[in-house]
């Protein structure tokens, strides 16, 4: 799964499968954390609740 | 008794009416439960699997609800990716029967593989050349997706909305959702693909086998294209259900419409592509194994009449009436229908799953047949009173459908 | 920032995140996944130190060598020897399963046993070895003092002439009693056919791996006639090379058995008619002139017509079969195609070194005479005898004798009253043991005539066919004593347990294996010490002795049963010529006498060390010169001059009719002592009644005899002969459907003597007509493994008796199907 | 699922063990699938007639002509794993990289302790050589069944798949030996499989494909020589061998027409010529 589990090899094949997977999961991560801060931001006032 | 907890200006049955609606998914829930134990503590010896029908009605069940599930992801990148609002109106529905048919399939395959103990080596020791594992990747990520995707959903509820934090984090996950559902649309289009795939990679079962486009066989996309095709229809299908048990409108026409309109279209492309599949198949990879088509059935329970079935009933003729507006328009129709559509999916699934095992490849050896144990079948229900079970709850407490307010006003 | 429930909250949650990204969660999960795997039942495998021990397996006659790989004294693995002479390399299934044979304890007997509860439940307790011969050895004595020690009676399962068959034998005559009844086998009829017509008493030396074209005659060849390990490897040899120049096997059998599917040619007589057909070849071979002209002058008698020296004129072998055998009878008798026993005839004739061999499936069970002497005067008539790839001559195995038995006056008493069974009476002149006959007589009588039985490496209760009378008879027989180290069917029924060792524990000699050309002689080695507290029979019975008197005691001045071994086994160094080494590249059907390998021992010790470290000896036979036959004529007898003596003196008192009557033969006073076919043999018994006929049949994978089927042996088994717990019914489509049966369907198979409850099994090579039963299922003891699978066809047989033999016809029981 | 660059796979094979079975030869008496369960520490349950759940890495089918009587012929095939090279079906699917093609050997290998038992390889597997431990391994100690077991070959787990390894444990077995006697190769009748060795009939003749010397090497280019489902592309490594038509069509499957017998083909400066079946008079 990463570089350090044996099965790795360093082919193309491991690069875009794993590539691709780290990339979705980054997104993912990326997103929640964004979300995760932003609310405590605003949760501590230093910025404004958007309603819509 | 739990009217704080109800969503805002609507109207929900007495809680004792609920509770007795919820008993049968309960008692299927325990069946479930009682056979997942004994599954888990004997060993799949309870089970009518064998070492010839290695997969069974788990694995049907499985590629079943993952396929119906398909409506999750193609409605979020409808709505999200392409901009269709109307469907606004059903995505909530769309992603609570996404996230059952998957976390509902998970449950399944932890208690179908024989070392569950052991699940994660298909992430730790991933053999990136298997499509299953492919498959788990997509999968659990999506999982992961379409929770984010829920979360805001629950958080809408009436108790929750009242904590502020709570509230903010709804709304913030709400204005990046087109980023998840790209995300989920990403992922759903590999393992629903590579779902196909896992069978059509079989080159040794000429059942199954499929030649195709690179590391991918035609399975692959046609598996694609059938899932996306089946998931709106199923989608309409449980709108349908819940209006029809609550008595009461709960999404617009026009989006119901478009749905089917769609549906109708990618069943139709579909079905010319599986044609086209199989007459490939039945003049490429049949004859190169030296058999011929009919040689699959020439004995064992399972005919030549299931792909009658699958194309002809439950294909073509689905499609025809999705696709003329008359009979889309005409409720009966649609969800007969969708029925047809979604009994076509499954049986796709059946006999790329069990018909495949049941054939022999060795021309010495026998065919066989299989009928699942009490212990399978509770295990296959108990997704089914999950589902039931969980959609009424997010119905009764959390506002799934944006416009019933307005479609049922209910005079305070 | 105060601790309150929220924070807490978020400590514990950040600290859940937290530890997520060390390491820890993978290290557990993996441990968990390892640590599942300890369970109790998982079986934890001992290591230490690996070694090969050298034995040689003695589970059937067929003395195969074998090597046990061992870890410290644990047995793991049974292979074969490819140092040894019957067997290079090569095993059979039951061989190779063995361990489960020495180590399953559900299936043996851990100690001496006494009988508890009631007969036949199989409830025992342990009792000390003392006891148990104290209990026996009392009772034996007290019939003795009775003078009645002919009610002491032993069945013996050994090969004829191993030392354990001797000592039974002697302690039989030390105790008095002439009922010593032997458990039947093939090598009755041979040794009885090679009595008749070549005068001597040793097995059938069937010179296979050098035979051009071999005719069997119902011989399993790949079902475990004869050697099983030798016979396969010569099947092996058969193969090698080129279709056109490898050896020809011809198959002689109504069902389509491994052998015959697997021969060259199959011809499906109506079972029964062998020997019919056998004599339809000789006719076609005499009439085209095809016999070895010179071997017939020469070395046989009785071929042409002869007069007898007061001057009758005797009809001759030829004359009868000429008259008697034309193609066209043999035909309608056999259900054989005229031209197929045409051409056979040409082919076996024309070959260059043909053999007939005659046999019924494996060797557990006897042929019949007649049978046999019909086949044998085939390889006379084309001279292969004497001849490389025919029937050898070689001397018996020169085992030393043990010195004679002195009997008491109680015991001569008892020796000189009649057998039980009435072997070697006027009815069965040449028998030497009728176990069907015992049976008989023990329960045609109101109180049995027997009081104390004792079984040694035998299973009556299952392995006799006699539609379940030996069951009757032990249940009759007041005192039933086992000394089988097995939880069998007859130990089941026994009062008095007294374990044997088995093969892997114990000291045993393999004395000439059915059917192989040369005299041969090994050792088994005890590849483990005793895993239980059991004791080699041969012992058990010399302390068994002891315990009766001082008399019987006295006969056995031997310290151990290893000792005995040895005084016999100094015979086969003072014969000389003896050989111990054996070289793949040198099969000893290659050797000559002379020529070829040294003796390889020095002195006697030298010779004995070599036996018991799994070494074996053995003699090659080359063709002899001068007089060959030991018969009154001095010649290869197609007219046997001792079947006619007794006849005219058993003829003084009654009339010739009757005396042949008495003996089952239906023909005349000549024909008699020539072979010929009887037809009562194929024909009893069937009527409107019972319509069809059932024959059991052999796998080799499947044990029959006494010893149990190591469980591994059922992973080889079809579901189409044991599902569940039911056994299978081989039938044609066509008889079948006469009954609107189908495949799986339960059907009783019922016979005049019994019915048991099989499913159908369609099989296109069973002969219409006949329904096949597989030997070897229907246990009613031993472990879950074996007890209760299936059912035992010897339970419904109707045996009759074979002519002037008196051995059962097990091969023809008439039956009818009743659908369930 | 891609399929790998076979030239890259044969740098450096040095062997390749395989099998041939001659199928006249064999007499169906399964000694080979007792040894082999004997040898591999193969569970034995008390019903073993289940057949699609008992374990037998080595399987006897019986084939018959279907003709009928006295025309019937029957037949046997032992099935070990084919140890398909180069793309065996099973590996490429595996999720667990439990199992795998040992490039240097050709052994397809399976680890017990990795497998999760998806069977997915089942699924995968046209010749049914692989078997999922649907019950806990059945060796009662009270039984004293578990002393003959060998700790050679490490016992399964329930909820895994196993299979044929051709013994592998015999070939360290072998290699160590030499390893202690300082050789570098080994000899060619230091390895063989339980099968082979047990057989009565010596019908299994067991080597490395890749050494000209070794008999296998030899017999896989006779005339008679086929091999199951070749047709599939699996390159299994166990061949067969036999003279009879009707043996031979059950090896593949055939189209109407396509099976083509053997008519005086030249191996070893002989002709060979096989035909329909047993000989008839």
């Amino acid at each position: 799964m990463t570089p350090l589990s044996f099965e790795w090899q360093w082919n193309i094949e491991y690069g875009i499968f794993f590539g691709l997977l780290y990339v979705a999961l980054g997104i993912i991560g990326a997103g929640l954390t964004v979300v995760f801060i932003k609310t405590v931001l605003q949760a501590l006032g230093f910025m404004r609740e958007r309603h819509f | 008794m739990d009217s704080p907890l109800l969503p805002h200006g609507v109207k929900r049955c007495s809680p004792w009416v609920f509770f007795f609606w919820t008993l049968p998914w309960l008692a299927l829930l325990a069946w479930g439960g009682l056979s997942a134990f004994l599954c888990l503590w004997k060993g799949l010896n309870q089970t009518n699997m064998s070492n010839v029908f290695a997969f069974a009605l788990w694995i049907v069940f499985d590629l079943a609800v993952i396929a119906l599930g398909a409506g999750a992801f193609f409605t979020g990148f409808l709505t999200y990716i392409i901009g269709k609002k109307e469907l606004k109106n059903v995505i909530n529905t769309a992603v609570i029967i996404g996230f059952i048919c998957y976390s509902g399939a998970m449950a399944m395959l932890g208690i179908d593989i024989g070392q569950p103990i052991r699940g994660w080596f298909i992430f730790w020791h991933a053999n990136i050349h298997s499509m299953l594992v492919e498959v788990s990747f997509c999968i659990t990520c999506y999982l992961v997706v379409l929770l984010i995707e829920f979360i805001p959903i629950i958080l809408e509820n009436r108790k929750l909305e009242e904590i502020k934090e709570l509230r903010m984090f709804g709304h913030n996950l709400h204005e990046v959702m087109a980023m998840f559902a790209a995300t989920g649309t990403f992922l759903s289009f590999f393992h629903q693909g590579s779902l196909g795939g896992m069978f059509g990679v079989m080159y040794a079962r000429p059942f199954a086998a499929r030649e195709g486009f690179y590391i991918w066989p035609w399975t692959f996309f046609l598996f694609v294209l059938s899932a996306i095709a089946a998931g709106p229809c199923f989608t309409i299908l449980c709108t349908k259900l819940t209006e029809f048990l609550t008595r009461k409108k709960l999404v617009p026409d026009n989006a119901i419409q478009l749905l089917a309109k769609i549906s109708a279209w990618l069943l139709s492309i579909y079905l010319v592509l599986k044609i086209f599949d199989y007459l490939g198949w039945m003049y490429g990879v049949v004859p190169r194994a030296g058999l011929t088509f009919m040689d699959f059935f020439k004995e064992g329970p399972y005919g030549v009449w299931l792909i009658v079935l699958e194309m002809i009933f439950c294909g073509i003729l689905p499609a025809v009436i999705l696709m003329t507006p008359a009979a889309r328009k005409s409720q009966p129709w649609l969800i007969f229908a969708c029925l047809l559509n979604c009994t076509g999916i499954v049986l796709n699934r059946f006999l790329f799953i069990v018909v495949t095992l049941a054939i022999p490849v060795m021309p010495f050896d026998r065919f066989w047949s299989y009928l699942p144990t009490w212990q399978e079948w509770g295990i296959g229900l108990a997704v089914v009173g999950y589902g039931f079970l969980l959609f009424s709850l997010a119905y009764r407490y959390l506002p799934v459908f944006p416009k019933e307010r307005e479609l049922n006003p209910v005079a305070e | 920032m105060e601790l309150n429930r929220r924070n807490f909250i978020k400590f514990l949650v950040g600290g859940v995140v937290g530890i997520q990204a060390t390491p820890l969660p993978w290290k557990f999960t993996d441990d968990v996944a390892i640590w599942t795997q300890n369970w109790p039942w998982v079986p934890d495998l001992a290591k230490g130190e690996f070694s090969e021990a050298k034995s040689v397996c003695n589970l059937c006659p067929g003395g195969c060598g074998i090597s046990v790989r061992k870890v410290d004294d644990r047995a793991i693995k049974i292979d074969g020897r490819t140092d040894y002479p019957m067997n290079p390399g090569g095993i059979c299934p039951v061989g190779a399963g063995g361990l489960q044979l020495l180590y399953d304890e559900t299936l043996r007997f851990t100690g001496p046993m006494k009988r508890v509860g009631m007969r036949g439940k199989g409830e025992f307790v342990r009792i000390p070895w003392d006891e148990a011969f104290q209990i026996l050895g009392d009772r034996i004595s007290g019939l003795r003092r009775k003078g009645v020690p002919e009610q002491v009676a032993a069945i013996d399962g050994n090969p004829k002439g191993t030392t354990m068959s001797v000592l039974i034998d002697r302690f039989m005559q030390a105790v008095g009693s002439p009922n010593y009844v032997r458990t039947s086998s093939i090598e009755d009829t041979y040794r009885l056919g090679n009595f008749l017509m070549q005068g001597s008493e040793s097995t059938m030396a069937y010179d296979l791996e050098n035979s051009d074209y071999v005719l069997s005659f119902g011989c399993g060849l790949l079902e475990g006639w004869g050697a099983p390990g030798r016979v396969m490897n010569a099947w092996g040899l058969w193969h090698e090379g080129h279709p056109d120049k490898r050896t020809t096997i011809a198959q002689v059998e109504s069902r389509a058995s491994n052998t015959a599917s697997k021969a060259d040619y199959w011809v499906a007589p109506v079972p029964g008619t062998e020997g019919a057909l056998a004599l339809g070849l000789a006719h076609v071979i005499i009439k085209e002139g095809l016999c070895d002209e010179r071997f017939l002058n020469d070395h046989t008698f009785g071929f042409e017509d002869w007069d007898s020296f007061e001057g009758r004129l005797h009809s001759g072998f030829k004359t009868m079969v000429l008259k008697n055998y034309s193609p066209q009878k043999v035909a309608e008798i056999t259900g054989v195609e005229r031209e197929t026993i045409v051409s056979l005839a040409k082919h076996f004739a024309g070959a260059k070194a043909p053999v007939a061999i005659y046999g019924k499936g494996k060797d557990g069970q006897n042929g019949s005479l007649y049978e046999f002497m019909a086949v044998h005067s085939l390889n006379a008539l084309v001279g292969s005898i004497n001849r490389a790839g025919g029937v050898l001559l070689p001397d018996a195995l020169p085992l030393s004798p043990l010195p004679p038995v002195k009997t008491d006056a109680i015991a001569s008493e008892g020796l000189r009253g009649p057998r039980l069974d009435a072997a070697g009476t006027d009815h069965y002149p040449f028998a030497h043991s009728l176990i069907n006959n015992f049976a008989d007589a023990v329960v045609s009588k109101s109180k049995s005539p027997i009081d104390t039985l004792l079984v040694f490496s035998a299973n009556p209760a299952f392995t006799v066919p006699d539609g379940g009378n030996f069951r009757d008879a032990l249940k009759r027989i007041p005192f039933v004593v086992s000394f089988s180290p097995y939880r069998d069917d007859t130990a089941h029924m026994a009062d008095l347990i007294l374990p044997d060792c088995t093969f892997l524990e114990k000291r045993e000699d393999v004395v000439w294996p059915v059917g192989l050309q040369y005299p041969f002689y090994a050792l088994t080695t005890p590849v483990v010490s005793p895993v239980y507290d059991t004791r080699n029979a041969g012992d058990a019975l010399m302390e068994l002795a002891n315990a009766v008197d001082k008399t019987v005691g006295g006969a056995f001045p031997w310290e151990d049963y290893e000792a005995v071994v040895k005084v016999r086994a100094k015979g086969l160094f003072e014969a000389g010529g003896g050989r111990m080494t054996y070289e793949p590249s040198n099969p000893v059907w290659k050797q000559t006498e002379g020529k070829g390998a040294k003796p390889g021992y020095g002195d006697f010790d030298e010779m004995w060390d070599n036996l018991l470290a799994g070494g074996f000896w053995y003699r090659p036979v080359n063709v002899k010169g001068g007089s060959l036959f030991n018969t009154p004529s001095g010649r290869f007898e197609f007219f046997s001059k001792k079947i006619a003596k007794t006849i005219e003196s058993a003829s003084s008192q009654s009339t010739m009719e009757t005396t042949l009557k008495q003996m089952g033969i239906s023909v005349g006073e000549d024909e008699a002592c020539m072979p010929h076919y009887e037809a009562a043999a194929s024909e009893a018994g069937r009527s409107e009644q019972y319509p069809l006929r059932m024959m059991p049949y052999e796998m080799i994978n499947l044990a029959s005899g006494w010893i149990p089927s190591p469980p591994f042996l059922y992973k080889t088994i079809f579901d189409h002969q044991l599902l569940k717990n039911e056994s299978f019914a081989a039938i044609n489509p066509v008889t079948a459907a006469e009954y609107q049966l189908k495949e799986g369907d339960r059907v009783a198979v019922k016979s005049p003597v019994g019915k048991v409850t099989v499913r159908i099994n369609l099989f296109e090579g069973a002969m219409p007509g006949i329904v096949y039963l597989p030997l070897g299922f229907g246990h009613t003891a031993y472990d879950e493994f074996i007890k209760g699978k299936g059912v035992n066809p010897n339970s419904i047989v109707l045996a009759g008796k074979d002519p002037l033999s008196g051995g059962p016809v097990w091969w023809n029981t008439p039956v009818r199907l009743i659908k369930v | 699922m891609k399929k790998e660059d076979h030239g890259k796979e044969e740098q450096g094979r040095r062997y390749k063990y395989g099998m041939v079975i001659d199928l006249d030869k064999c007499t169906g008496c399964g000694t080979c699938m007792v040894a082999c369960a004997a040898e591999n520490n193969v569970s034995v349950r008390p019903d073993q007639s289940d057949k699609e759940r008992t374990i037998t890495w080595m399987r006897l089918y019986k084939i018959s002509n279907g003709k009928s009587f006295p025309h019937t012929e029957i037949s046997y095939f032992p099935r070990p794993c084919m140890h398909c090279d180069h793309h065996p079906p099973c590996v490429s699917v595996c999720v667990s990289t439990a199992t795998k093609l040992d490039f240097n050997t050709g052994i397809v290998s399976q680890i017990y302790t990795r497998c999760i038992g998806c069977r997915y390889c089942q699924a995968a597997c046209p010749y049914g050589v692989r078997y999922f431990n649907w019950w806990d391994t059945y060796f009662p100690k009270d039984k004293g069944l578990d002393r003959y077991l060998s700790p050679e070959v490490s016992p399964r787990m329930r909820g895994v798949v196993e299979k044929c390894s051709f013994c592998h444990h015999r070939l360290m077995r072998a290699k160590n030996q030499a390893y202690a006697e300082g050789r570098r190769e080994i000899e060619e009748k230091e390895y063989t499989t339980a099968c082979a060795e047990a057989c009565p009939v010596q019908a299994i003749t067991f080597g490395d494909l890749n050494n000209p010397d070794h008999k296998v090497s030899k017999l896989i280019k006779h005339p008679f020589t086929f091999r199951l489902l070749e047709r599939l592309g699996t390159e299994p490594k166990v061949y067969y061998r036999s003279s009879r038509d009707w043996v031979r069509k059950l090896g593949d499957n055939f189209l109407p027409g396509e099976y083509t017998p053997v008519v005086n083909q030249t191996w070893m400066e002989e002709e060979w010529s096989t035909k329909p079946g047993r000989d008839e008079f």
